[in-house]
């Protein structure tokens, strides 16, 4: 994989190459590349299944990283292609016209992490979350659990410590 | 369309002249497997409340609830199953460390009454409520090999027992930061240990701090609770591993190493830092007698609050029975040192050599401080009352512990004899093995009785001490060549009263001898209080052996507290710092109410 | 036998058959569950079903049309039973049998339908057009082999009239219309297959394909009245089949044993095959059914 | 037929549904014929579907989200949960991706009972989906059998696992127990039942003018379709590819096991059904051949750093596995602390069922859609994860 990675690695920005296992291996690939990039290994190197597409957040480094997961058939290789975006700005090219699948993808990330597709087709319409008005939820800084206190209504708990039961019970003076 | 395909179909006639799939009645109970996750099952008395079960639950089905009384090594809380969130993976059960929850194979509870509350309808204490699968045997066990814990210690490397027995270095080489990470990744963080913890350490928070490699703030914790890790992480008797939740079905966590990792790992020069204790001056000072264990704890927390304190040590060095009690192989000089250079360095004033009641008389004290701390430790040996205990050579083992602590080597002969079965007469005869002689120990009951630490025990068997149990002493002979003919008579357990230990009771007529160089009693010490005299102590009240104190250690008098050994039973090192800390305490609230 | 008298003997015929009819049901039930590998509900379930439907009052309400639709429909399965002579040779079982009762039976089979089309229109479900399209679509489409056998009947035996039809069948099992006109026969058997509703031809009642036909509209006593009508209607259909093709009955028990068997042929049939589309059924039965039917005009013609 | 289909304007099709032509149908979330929790938006005319549009979000319960909030070891009873029918693939996936970040290994024996357990699944997920493709023409008969088997499979994971539908029996770091004993028999007996029904279904189902005038020539997927819609699994090898992920790149102990990839050339959902019904047959084969070469005895698990708070090392992995309905794969996200920083789940109905089903429902009967939609075997809260 490190030769295909030096290969690409010619025509295209790439950085923070990581063979995680023989057949697979993640590079960071810059961002206005990336539709160059995967159409070329798509065509080029025959990596043509797109195998699924997501973003992780990074909020602690304020940005998005979008992860497309490649896989060639005729070596059985993946080749993740990872692409940093800021997390206050988050546009990304859409690629939908390469994988007719790319474009439900893309509408998942639009709902779940916010972030912008332009030109793919329903990008904006509401997938899984109609009717949701908060922040998008698989952002990090999102938190359902404390969605969940504020509204809906809980079972009371009845639940104790040992330790401070024990401290209460035992040595309450000390 | 062919005419195979339209009459292929017809095929399925034949299905209705066979065993039809359903089965023939709804109403009749169908068991579910031997293995089947079903409700659960929980032997209350097995169970010690340690809430792992709660914690490994992803869905917080569990709740602890209080069901009997707490005590030492048991919250008395019990898990409380909440059904309607339960998603049956069974890690509760996986992870029980004292294997007393799992779950029967039934699957169906039918319950009237919906009016109820549904807390009460979803949810049932298993083991408390009663239920019909109660007594169910089949259902999901955790499976024999199957294990969620690690039930074994990581081992602690020890000198190998050749080298031991040839200096008093120090025996057990210490964990390095890779044990002691592995270590304190087997605790569960139940926190059932604080509660039995004399200090009341908040052992796993600094477990966690170990396991997470944040020594500083391991340091911290240990600090709040006791200002000699470094002791207690070497000699400490440990009664936390005793109700360690893993010790149930395996190993207790290392909890006395893991403390002495964390006090060795972190440098003397850095503790200042680290601490950081920002101190309030006051104007009241206060005066300990006694810096062993409970003045100086005593007198850490009461420099932390601002207050002066002085110390008066009648021996040339602090530290009292951890230096002159404790032998350097267990305890090195070194790591006394660390601890109390510490306190010193926050303005404590120790005054050596210094007998109160010869030097400085108790009145003085009284008079010239806000308050006075009290804790001289147990330092005459009882006699052991036998014809012959006089002779020379009959010693006691605290004067030989002294003599070595102080650089004097006795000459103890070919073959000594220790008489009792206390981590003293441990520390005795692992001591005169190291001098060179042959020891045999004395003990008036079984094996299984010995006060002493079962490490101490194992390691002094391990160093070739000879043990004589039930034997009771008689006598001690002078022989013709100079020698001890030491007497005694083998004695038989006797269960007098019910419900406590059997006596050791001897069998008439019997009568051993053995013939050693030298004997040394260890059968336990008291204290004295003639150094006491003048009108303050008008007000103290004194009762059958001991000062009458209140659990704060407060005496009859207000301005005089006591704490360590002359005050609890237990006489050991954590418990006398967790005396000075609450006297410490006790004595804050007395000047603040004052002032 | 005056009218009076012969009305109540037609009722308490369409009692006997009713009885039958429910039976009929159950029992095919029955015989799906085995087919199936299971055991099945018992054999008195329709009966049960019809007693608790009636026992409960309906809650919804989609105006009059929606609640004549069942009774349309029961109307429809009455009627057919009715203006067929059930026993033949027997006063009290041949009902309000007339010359050219065929053709109103035949009126009376397309008659319930319609209602229950009206019914469904008005109806909750905004998909029960689609149904209603599907059933009627079908209907007309097993109409017309159905129709054709029956004009095969009549150029063959030169009546319209049922009980005629049934005395030129009688004098040994060789003159059963099965044996004289077996074009015929086969024409309207499979028409039934379409008439019975069992798969393949079942797509009109599919759940899966789309619209669940009007049952799931009706609740309560209109779903009993429904299911009863399935008890007459189905009994009345093989009643008249077995008049018209199998030779009659002289007594009740050869009635019972030969509409059961007549029946059976569509459970035989429905059990083994998944559905038609719609398209598919029409073009299936406009296609061999229908040819089969012209064939066995063709023949008495000629 | 031409002007059936609407004018297009701005790359969008517009149906005017005033126009009496068309009409807009909603199957779904609950509807008989549809495939779990989700729903189809159709626009008709006639019969014939002109648009369709897939919807989901009926059964979210937001698994991503759930790991990122909990423990490692706390993911382990929910992964099962994303899919029902074949719960054990995610819980497979899970441990595997869990273990290949922290480096475990899991003893030989953990290996081959995990592949039984998969292939069992496998056929469970197989049976379940014949009494769903048969119940789609409406062929009851089939239906019925085939769930009878399915849940005599389930009897067999009840017996080994402790439960019948979400066994959680792939913990992290091995299996959870041992097989009981007289279990090898108990399973050979219920396989020799499943090979009957296969051959019933045979003479039933694939030998059926009705079934075959309805599923031959339904939703053709052509080759070059393939990649472009990201097509795995059954369908893909129903349209002739050798594509099949326990060959491609063999996982647990696939690589030791003797079987050929099953395909089929028409890609309609005929061929597909034979293919699945093919792989049911495959994987009766597999199931014998593990209990026949399976490692008597061994170790079952390793006991993993202590699950309470374990720290799974800074990394990324993808795992994949050959589900029933496709590849299905885990992709990994840690950043070194006790929680999931991501956990992407793959499933591959995602494509199947939204771009795909979208694609290939145009211009079919409205009866069809279901069975369509079977014979793509989706299955809704792989796609909303």
């Amino acid at each position: 994989m490190k030769e295909l990675y030096d290969t690409i690695s010619l025509q295209f920005t790439l950085k923070d190459f990581h063979q995680q296992k023989p057949n697979l291996a993640f590079a960071t690939a810059e961002k206005q590349q990336l539709i160059a990039l995967l159409t070329y290994m798509r065509d080029v190197h025959r990596y043509t299944h797109l195998v699924f597409v997501t973003a992780v957040d990074w909020l602690e480094e304020n940005r998005f990283q979008i992860t497309y997961m490649l896989h060639n058939y005729d070596i059985k290789a993946d080749f993740g292609i990872r692409v940093m975006l800021d997390r206050d700005k988050p546009v990304m090219e859409s690629i939908h016209h390469l994988w007719e699948q790319g474009r439900v993808y893309q509408r998942e990330l639009h709902e779940m992490f916010g972030i912008d597709f332009p030109g793919s087709p329903g990008v904006n319409e509401p997938m899984i979350l109609e009717g949701w008005q908060g922040p998008p939820v698989m952002r990090r800084d999102f938190d359902t659990a404390k969605y969940s206190l504020e509204t809906y209504d809980h079972r009371p708990r009845d639940t104790r410590e040992p330790e401070s039961h024990m401290k209460e019970k035992l040595y309450p003076e000390d | 369309m062919k005419l195979k395909d339209i009459l292929s179909p017809l095929y399925v006639w034949k299905r209705a002249f066979e065993k039809p799939y359903s089965i023939a009645t709804l109403t009749e109970q169908r068991p579910g497997s031997p293995v089947y996750r079903g409700f659960h099952q929980n032997d209350i008395d097995k169970c010690i409340g340690c809430g792992s079960c709660a914690e490994i639950c992803q869905n917080i089905t569990i709740d602890m609830v209080q069901v009997k009384e707490a005590k030492d090594g048991d919250s008395g809380l019990r898990p409380r199953f909440d059904y309607g969130l339960c998603c049956w993976c069974a890690l509760c059960v996986d992870i029980c460390p004292t294997g007393s929850l799992r779950m029967s194979n039934a699957y169906t509870w039918v319950e009237e009454g919906l009016d109820k509350d549904v807390r009460e309808t979803f949810c049932f204490t298993p083991g408390v409520d009663e239920k019909p699968w109660d007594s169910e045997e089949l259902g999901y066990k955790r499976p024999n090999d199957y294990e969620l814990l690690h039930l074994d210690r990581v081992p602690m490397p020890h000198l190998p027992v050749e080298e031991r027995l040839s200096s008093f270095v120090e025996m057990v080489k210490g964990y390095s930061r890779e044990l002691a990470r592995k270590e304190a990744d087997r605790c569960i963080q139940c926190g059932i240990c604080t509660a039995t913890c004399p200090a009341h350490m908040n052992i796993p928070a600094y477990i966690k701090a170990i396991r997470e490699d944040n020594l500083e703030e391991g340091l911290r914790i240990m600090y709040e609770t006791n200002p000699l890790p470094g002791v207690c992480g070497r000699i400490c008797t440990r009664r936390c591993e005793d109700v360690c939740a893993l010790s149930h079905r395996g190993e207790a966590i290392s909890i006395r190493w893991l403390k002495r990792y964390l006090a060795d790992s972190v440098e003397g020069q850095k503790y200042a830092e680290i601490l950081a204790l920002e101190v309030q001056p006051r104007n009241q000072s206060v005066a300990i007698v006694g810096a062993g264990p409970g003045g100086l704890s005593a007198a850490y927390y009461l420099l932390k609050m601002g207050y002066k304190v002085e110390i008066f040590e009648a021996r040339p060095a602090a530290g009292g029975m951890l230096r002159y009690g404790i032998p350097e192989y267990r305890l090195p000089y070194e790591a006394i040192d660390k601890d109390i250079s510490f306190i010193v360095s926050l303005g404590a004033v120790i005054h050596y050599n210094t007998n109160v009641g010869k030097d400085v008389t108790f009145d003085a004290l009284h008079e010239n401080f806000s308050a006075v701390f009290i804790s001289v430790g147990l330092f005459d040996s009882n006699r052991l009352a036998i014809e012959g205990e006089t002779l020379p050579g009959v010693i006691s083992g605290l004067d030989l512990l002294d003599d070595v602590t102080n650089g004097k080597i006795p000459v103890l002969g070919q073959h000594v004899l220790v008489i009792g079965g206390g981590n003293v007469a441990m520390d005795a005869a692992r001591t005169a093995r190291r001098l060179g002689s042959d020891v045999t120990v004395l003990y008036r009951r079984r094996e299984i009785d010995m006060p002493a630490d079962r490490e101490e025990i194992e390691e002094a068997m391990e160093e070739k001490v000879a043990f004589h149990f039930q034997a009771i002493p008689i006598a001690i002979e002078k022989t013709s060549d100079n020698r001890l003919n030491f007497i005694w008579g083998k004695a038989e357990m006797v269960q007098q009263e019910e419900g406590k230990r059997p006596v050791p009771v001897m069998i008439e007529g019997s009568r051993e001898q053995v013939v050693a160089d030298t004997v040394i009693s260890a059968i336990g010490q008291s204290a004295h209080y003639h150094w006491m005299e003048g009108n303050a102590i008008t007000n103290i009240r004194f009762g059958r052996f001991n000062i009458e104190a209140d659990r704060w250690g407060k005496t009859s008098d207000d301005k005089v507290f006591i704490g360590g050994d002359i005050f609890n039973r237990t006489a050991d090192a954590i418990t006398a710092i967790a005396d000075g800390h609450r006297s410490a305490r006790a004595i804050d609230a007395m000047l603040q109410q004052k002032a | 036998m005056s009218l009076v008298t012969k009305l109540i003997w037609t009722f308490i015929s369409l009692g006997i058959v009713t009885i039958w009819g429910l039976t009929l049901t159950g029992i095919v039930a029955k015989i799906f569950a085995r087919v199936q590998g299971r055991l099945g509900p018992p054999v008195w379930q329709p009966f049960i079903d019809i007693i608790k439907n009636n026992a409960k009052r309906t809650a919804v309400s989609h105006g009059i049309m929606f609640y004549l639709g069942p009774v349309f429909r029961i109307a429809g399965g009455i009627g057919t039973y009715m203006f067929i002579p059930a026993i033949y040779g027997s006063l009290y079982f041949s009902n309000f049998s007339v010359s050219g009762d065929v053709f109103l039976v035949m009126y009376f089979i397309f008659f319930g339908q319609l209602g229950m089309a009206l019914g469904a229109g008005e109806g909750g479900h905004p998909y029960s057009a689609i149904g209603v399209a599907r059933g009627l679509a079908q209907m007309t489409a097993f109409e017309v082999p159905f129709a054709l056998s029956v004009i095969s009947l009549a150029v063959q035996y030169h009546t319209l009239n049922i009980t005629e039809i049934v005395a030129a069948q009688q004098g040994g099992i060789l003159s059963w219309t099965l044996f004289t006109n077996p074009l015929a026969v086969i024409a309207a058997m499979i028409a039934m297959l379409g008439m019975n509703m069992y798969n393949p031809f079942s797509v009109v009642i599919a759940p899966q394909e789309t619209p669940i036909g009007p049952p799931t509209e009706y609740s309560a006593s209109f779903l009993g009245m429904l299911a009863t009508n399935r008890g007459i209607f189905n009994a009345a259909k093989m009643v008249l089949f077995m008049n018209l093709y199998f030779g009659g009955a002289t007594n009740l028990v050869e009635m019972i044993v030969k509409t059961f068997c007549i029946y059976f042929f569509s459970v035989f049939i429905g059990v083994a095959f998944p559905r038609f589309k719609t398209e598919d059924a029409i073009r299936f039965f406009l296609k061999v059914p229908t040819l089969v039917g012209i064939l066995a005009i063709a023949v008495f013609l000629i | 037929m031409a002007d059936l289909y609407p004018p297009i304007v701005n790359g969008k099709s517009v149906y005017d549904l005033n126009s009496g032509k068309y009409l807009k149908m909603w199957q779904g979330p609950q509807h008989p014929g549809v495939t779990g929790n989700m729903s189809l938006e159709l626009i008709i005319s006639g019969d014939q579907v002109v648009d369709c549009k897939t919807h989901v979000g009926y059964l979210h319960r937001g698994f991503e989200k759930l790991m990122e909030r909990r423990r490692y070891i706390n993911c382990f009873p929910i992964v099962c949960r994303i899919c029902v029918p074949e719960p054990d693939t995610n819980e497979y996936l899970f441990a595997a991706a869990m273990e290949e970040l922290l480096g475990v290994e899991i003893p030989e024996r953990a290996l081959w009972l995990r592949t039984l357990n998969l292939e069992l699944s496998r056929l469970a997920s197989f049976l379940m989906w014949t009494g769903g493709q048969s119940g789609a023409f409406g062929h009851g008969t089939v239906a019925q059998w085939a769930l009878a088997h399915r849940d005599y499979v389930l009897d067999l994971f009840e017996e080994w696992t402790g439960a019948r539908i979400y066994h959680m029996y792939m913990t992290p770091g091995g299996v959870r127990g041992e097989l009981p004993e007289g279990w090898t028999k108990h399973c050979e007996q219920v396989l020799a039942g499943v090979e009957k029904l296969l051959g019933e279904v045979w003479h039933v189902m694939f030998n059926n003018a009705v079934f075959k005038s309805r599923a031959v020539g339904l939703g053709v997927i052509t080759p070059d379709m393939i990649d472009h819609f990201g097509v795995v699994g059954p369908v893909a090898r129903g349209s002739g590819m050798q594509r099949d992920v326990r060959k491609d790149s063999p996982y647990l102990v696939y690589d030791k096991l003797d079987f050929q990839i099953e395909t089929e050339t028409a890609g309609d959902t005929y061929a597909r059904a034979v293919v699945r019904w093919k792989e049911m047959h495959q994987s009766i084969s597999l199931i014998r051949q593990i209990l026949k070469n399976m490692p008597a005895s061994g170790p079952l698990h390793v006991t993993l750093p202590n699950v309470l708070h374990l720290k799974v090392p800074a990394g990324e992995t993808y795992v994949r596995a050959e589900s029933t309905r496709g590849e299905y794969g885990y992709y990994m996200v840690s950043d070194g602390s006790a929680y999931p920083r991501k956990i992407t789940v793959r499933g591959p109905s995602y494509s199947h069922a939204m771009a795909l089903l979208e694609h290939l429902a145009v211009g079919v009967n409205i009866a069809d859609t279901h069975g369509l939609m079977l014979s793509l075997h989706t299955y809704p809260p792989e796609i909303e994860r």
